[in-house]
């Protein structure tokens, strides 16, 4: 198996999801010729041709609604928005549209479409390219909602995404995409949405993470057995579909829970985790869920980032206060 | 005014059919005698149903609803210019007859009003996109259609219903730029019928016309006088055409007035002068048009009669058809929104309904 | 004290702080001579002239934009969006944009902005007129929340928010405009953000809701107590100041809790109700916190929305549930 | 292109300024000597604080930030038709030359991109809006900002600044059409320098000139040769006086040349032709002025190396004053979130930094 980045791997999925399906049709900002502003897209225009791999003008909603328009005509569109950031501009397209046309339709018109969008922090961007709106998309329903934190899951889930029949937001993590790197089994495979992965094993308790804070999880995780502490890292891989019953197993077996993530603590999805773990198994938990996120403040100035995104420490600091509650 | 023989204009609105009822001279209509009497049936019809559902409203047995009342020509006349099962349409919510057109039918239309989801569900081979509440919304769409069609070899046209407040929003723009970069095969078919709810034209945008926007997206506009079937029909005949032909898109206004509320909810009189209602109720499209076809012999007042007959029956056959079905239940929150709905929500579907996951 | 209803409390509260501050400049789609189409504005025009209430293009992101603009030069632009479902137009500017501009511009623009907007079921409205969307916005750092479920706090609230130097997004229940109906001071007051209602008191188990839900919560809190569950309903008010300290009260008397909303379960408010309690009062909690709200699924056809928006029967279930936990 | 004594075109680009540095027979500039002069040290000053920031930002002294270079004279030449203290500028993020026109400094410019957020804060009389990444959403902001302060009998003028890429977005569409409507004292600086990151203007959109677009809103638009500082000075003059006058917006496309990378995270070599980029060169704005100016003798090969190293100075000196600050802290994530912050935030802040609640 080769080792590959993230951005290789979403690559080298959308070459071979493309050579698979011919009604996929890329659309998005500097994709073309430019292969992307990560080159996520690096030489696909020039393998599928301009009329696969479409420069759009510079307008989200557009971008987005005319995805919607596209998978009408029976094609399977993949959109990129060039930062989820940005996704606000088609938030009316994603959530009013893409989101609903199967119902509205009554099922004439399935949205196949997987909508691309890079996010997340410690990269040194400017404001608004790096802020984490998964909960507010997690609150749309119709929606999946899919944030890999592997090379491997990269791939997987987004073929997974791709082939299902109902519209996927597809969430990558911009430090993850150079230096996340695992091993990709280059065959064809597909990791189900809706199934968490146990990124590590443990007994005393269970971080709850996605994307890019899986890294940081797993990093305290390491830390914290030094100290005594027995920590699992549940990567949630979807938030929608959510994998309630490993985070019902996860607590029964630990008893203590912390969830992680890089968006804002209010109303950020780590709140719908603790409603399900306290739903699925109030009677194991020994003490309050931890969170551990950014505080309820607008992503900042790259110069003080690292105190807004979870550390490794404040992590270690989550586990220890949930540890000792 | 400006007449045939003048190029198509953004100023002054093509003319073609009098208010006395005379064609313009020198043209020669597209539409033949049966399809002319087609288009009247429709513009009929859909007076008689706006009519009927209005009723039908107040009793209580209709959700809210827009009628078309007053702006028949300008749906009649452009959706006449579409092939069935061949040309799309992408409506707003006021245009019954250019889905009717293409196979939708007036019990669908009941039933949806009356409460049933499916009644919005196009079924196969009525090339219509589903009623659009969220203004302009529908743009994109018809832009990324038609795109996608032609990306699959088809040379079918896709023709999008929006009005005068609907072209203020963002997604107009969106929609129309990138219609004329991709030369999708896309008629923007913009009604202004002076409205949107209480909001005057002149409150809405202060350029002369809508149609002169089409410059900056690098396609064609045309102002058209949109009580005139002809004018409308002509313009909208050689948009499809261009569409066709792979020469992109085309922005048609058609200026038109809404006779009625803006929706069941609406109480016009706090803000329509009832001496502009007046003036406006005398350029009634469908009085335009028996003039004309009265003046060519095509009607007299029996076969109107008998005609309003045969509609009445079609409505009211409609209406019993549309009634006593199921009343949608529980699961009707469900069905469709997911193809393959997350575990959560397949519990949600049988904690609501009560079958098995 | 006048009994009025809410629309007639926030009418008359419009009038009497733009009386009181003519910086105040309301800006909306049909609400000057047609008073909005609820008629929260009616008369506002022909008493405040057509430079203060002003009709506005069908435009959304340039309504609230443009309101960015108007409050950078000094004014407090009060934007309507006619329904709040098509807030979603303007996403971007009331995400990106009235929410950050303060802290863009460290304390150079701030945003004394109060957005109003109507929602909620069961009033027959055509799709996307009816959602619930406060979860994404309270996602939005840098907002303010306010969902009154009373015509006084209508009142009260509205006041507070219009003084407030903060952005603060306005939620009126649309079933509440014409029901909703009760004493209202005729003087100057306000209800400070941030301080929840205890609209009922009880001793068994708080049902934790905000706007037309607190009518629901209390209906089902009186039949509760015919089965002998002394049932207290705590009305948020606002979702962002979060009243935390009473939630945690309200807690620790009673020891069972349960959220009701008008939104979809998945990341939901409610998510956030859960695990603020959890956090604040986990070893006063007796039974798993319950959560009552419209399924994942898109706002429906009116002719099913009493299945979708909870109804007294299913909060009283709820409640049943929880009791019996 | 068109002459002074042509009437404002969308077609052809005003241009007074030959590229051999000759100036339109019987154009008298507005910008006397001294202004000129200021205008040409605003535009040498902007070229060599780029020069000096690209290498900083290469140091790893400085984020991420998009340099001017090649669009000097649209940026100076717009912004030198304003009056400091009384009009506006709404930057993007590629206006530095106009936002120092206002006040703003070097010293901020430096501090903001090493990481300072107190740097994007224009201090109390320096009328400008911060900077923007939201591409357009600042448009509705200078529309309310100019339909504000006339309505608090300001007659003052705001200039909003976007590009070719953000002209496509539905706000440049929505803040538009508002300020037509309110006839809004803002001109529209469409800087089109010919991408947007990667995308050309030919995949922007297919109209000729996005200048024509401000006829479909109502107002005049007007293309003008963007390299050229007399045109952009006097295109913007003439709807600086419009604005005041009450007379309403303005839509001005300069067309100009982005001669640098998109920002410091980008490599043009991937898609821009060197030969069309050499083409450009030799059309550099300021080579075209310094001709003009040496040809009329108000500067020589001596008195320009005197400015550069004046230049020099003056950058090194900012450079200098925005270093060794103090490092901005966990405080910097919370001060000006809230004016009144929520309970939780202050918790959240008295948490991360220590302080007390
Ligand atoms: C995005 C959006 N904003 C607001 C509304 C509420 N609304 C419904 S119809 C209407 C006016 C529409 O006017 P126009 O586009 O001219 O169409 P008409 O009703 O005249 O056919 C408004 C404001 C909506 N449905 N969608
Ligand atoms: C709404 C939005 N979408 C995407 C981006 C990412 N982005 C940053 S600059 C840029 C191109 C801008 O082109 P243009 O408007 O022509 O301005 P220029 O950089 O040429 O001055 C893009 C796509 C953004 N900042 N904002
Ligand atoms: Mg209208
Ligand atoms: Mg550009």
């Amino acid at each position: 198996m080769a080792v590959l980045n993230m951005v290789e791997a979403i690559r080298s999925c959308l070459a071979s999801e493309m050579q698979r399906d011919e009604r996929i049709i890329l659309l998005g900002q500097d994709i073309g010729v430019n292969g992307g502003v990560f080159r996520a897209t690096e030489g696909l225009q020039e393998r599928f041709g301009e009329d696969r791999v479409v420069d759009m003008p510079l307008a989200e909603g557009v971008i987005v609604g005319s995805a919607v328009g596209l998978a009408c005509s029976g094609l399977v569109p993949i959109p990129e928005l060039q930062f989820l950031g940005f996704g606000s501009q088609a938030f009316h397209q994603i959530e009013g549209q893409v989101a609903r046309m199967g119902f509205r339709s009554q099922g004439r018109y399935p949205m196949p479409m997987v909508i691309r969008a890079p996010f997340g922090g410690n990269v040194r961007t400017p404001e608004m390219h790096s802020d984490a709106h998964e909960a507010k998309y997690a609150n749309v329903a119709g929606l999946k909602i899919a944030m890999p934190a592997t090379a491997r899951d990269a791939k997987g889930l987004l073929s997974a995404a791709i082939r299902d029949p109902d519209p996927v937001l597809f969430c990558e993590p911009l430090r993850g995409y150079r230096l996340i790197r695992d091993e990709v089994p280059e065959e064809d495979f597909t990791v189900p949405l809706g199934l968490a992965r146990m990124a590590r094993e443990g007994d005393d308790l269970v971080i709850v993470a996605w994307s890019a804070a899986v890294v940081i999880a797993e990093k305290a995780a390491e830390l914290a057995a030094a100290e005594g502490y027995s920590v699992a890292v549940l990567d949630l891989r979807t938030l929608v579909p959510l994998d309630s019953d490993a985070l019902r197993e996860a607590t029964a077996r630990c008893g203590r829970a912390l969830v992680v993530h890089e968006a804002t603590l209010t109303s950020g999805f780590g709140a719908e985790v603790v409603a399900t773990i306290q739903e699925e198994a109030f009677w194991s938990l020994e003490a309050p869920i931890g969170r551990v996120t950014a505080p309820d403040t607008p992503y900042p100035i790259a110069s003080v980032e690292q105190f807004y995104v979870p550390s490794v420490e404040r992590v270690l600091a989550g586990i220890r206060a949930v540890m000792e509650a | 005014m400006s007449t045939p023989s003048d190029p198509p204009s953004t100023e002054s609105p093509l003319s073609l059919l009098a208010s006395d009822g005379t064609l313009a001279a020198g043209h020669v209509p597209a539409l033949d005698d049966a399809e002319l009497l087609s288009a009247w049936r429709a513009m009929l019809l859909s007076r008689a149903f706006d009519e009927r559902c209005f009723s039908l409203q107040r009793q209580g047995r209709l959700g809210t609803f827009s009628t078309v009342h007053g702006e028949e020509a300008a749906v009649v006349g452009s959706a006449w210019a579409l092939e069935r099962g061949r040309d799309w349409v992408v409506p707003q919510y006021r245009e019954l007859p250019a889905m009717l057109h293409q196979g939708y039918t007036l019990t669908r239309f009941l039933q949806y009003f009356t409460g049933d989801p499916e009644g919005n569900q196009m079924p196969a081979g009525v090339n219509v996109l589903p009623f659009q509440i969220s203004l302009a919304a529908q743009l994109p769409h018809a832009v990324g259609l038609a795109w996608g069609l032609r990306h699959q070899g088809s040379d079918a046209a896709v023709i999008a219903y929006f009005g005068d407040g609907a072209s203020s929003e963002g997604d107009t723009h969106e929609a129309m730029n990138l219609a004329g970069l991709r030369a999708a095969p896309v008629v923007f078919l913009l009604k202004n019928n002076g409205w949107a709810i209480s909001t005057p034209v002149s409150k809405q945008t202060a350029a002369a016309s809508f149609a002169a926007r089409a410059a900056g997206y690098g396609f064609p506009g045309e102002l058209v006088d949109g009580n005139d079937l002809f004018a409308v029909h002509d313009a909208t005949c050689r948009a499809v055409a261009r569409a066709r032909a792979g020469e992109g898109p085309t922005l048609i206004e058609a200026r038109t007035y809404r006779l009625g509320a803006h929706n069941t909810a609406d109480d016009p009189t706090r803000y329509v002068d009832p001496a502009e209602l007046q003036r406006r109720r005398a350029a009634d499209p469908i009085d335009r048009l028996r003039r004309h076809l009265s003046g060519r012999g095509l009607i007299d007042p029996d076969s109107e009669a008998a005609l309003a007959a045969e509609l009445e029956e079609e409505i009211e056959t409609a209406v019993r058809a549309s009634e006593g079905g199921p009343r949608p239940g529980p699961a009707t929150l469900f069905d469709h929104v997911y193809t393959n709905p997350p575990p959560r929500v397949r519990r949600q579907r049988s904690e609501a309904t009560g079958e098995a996951e």
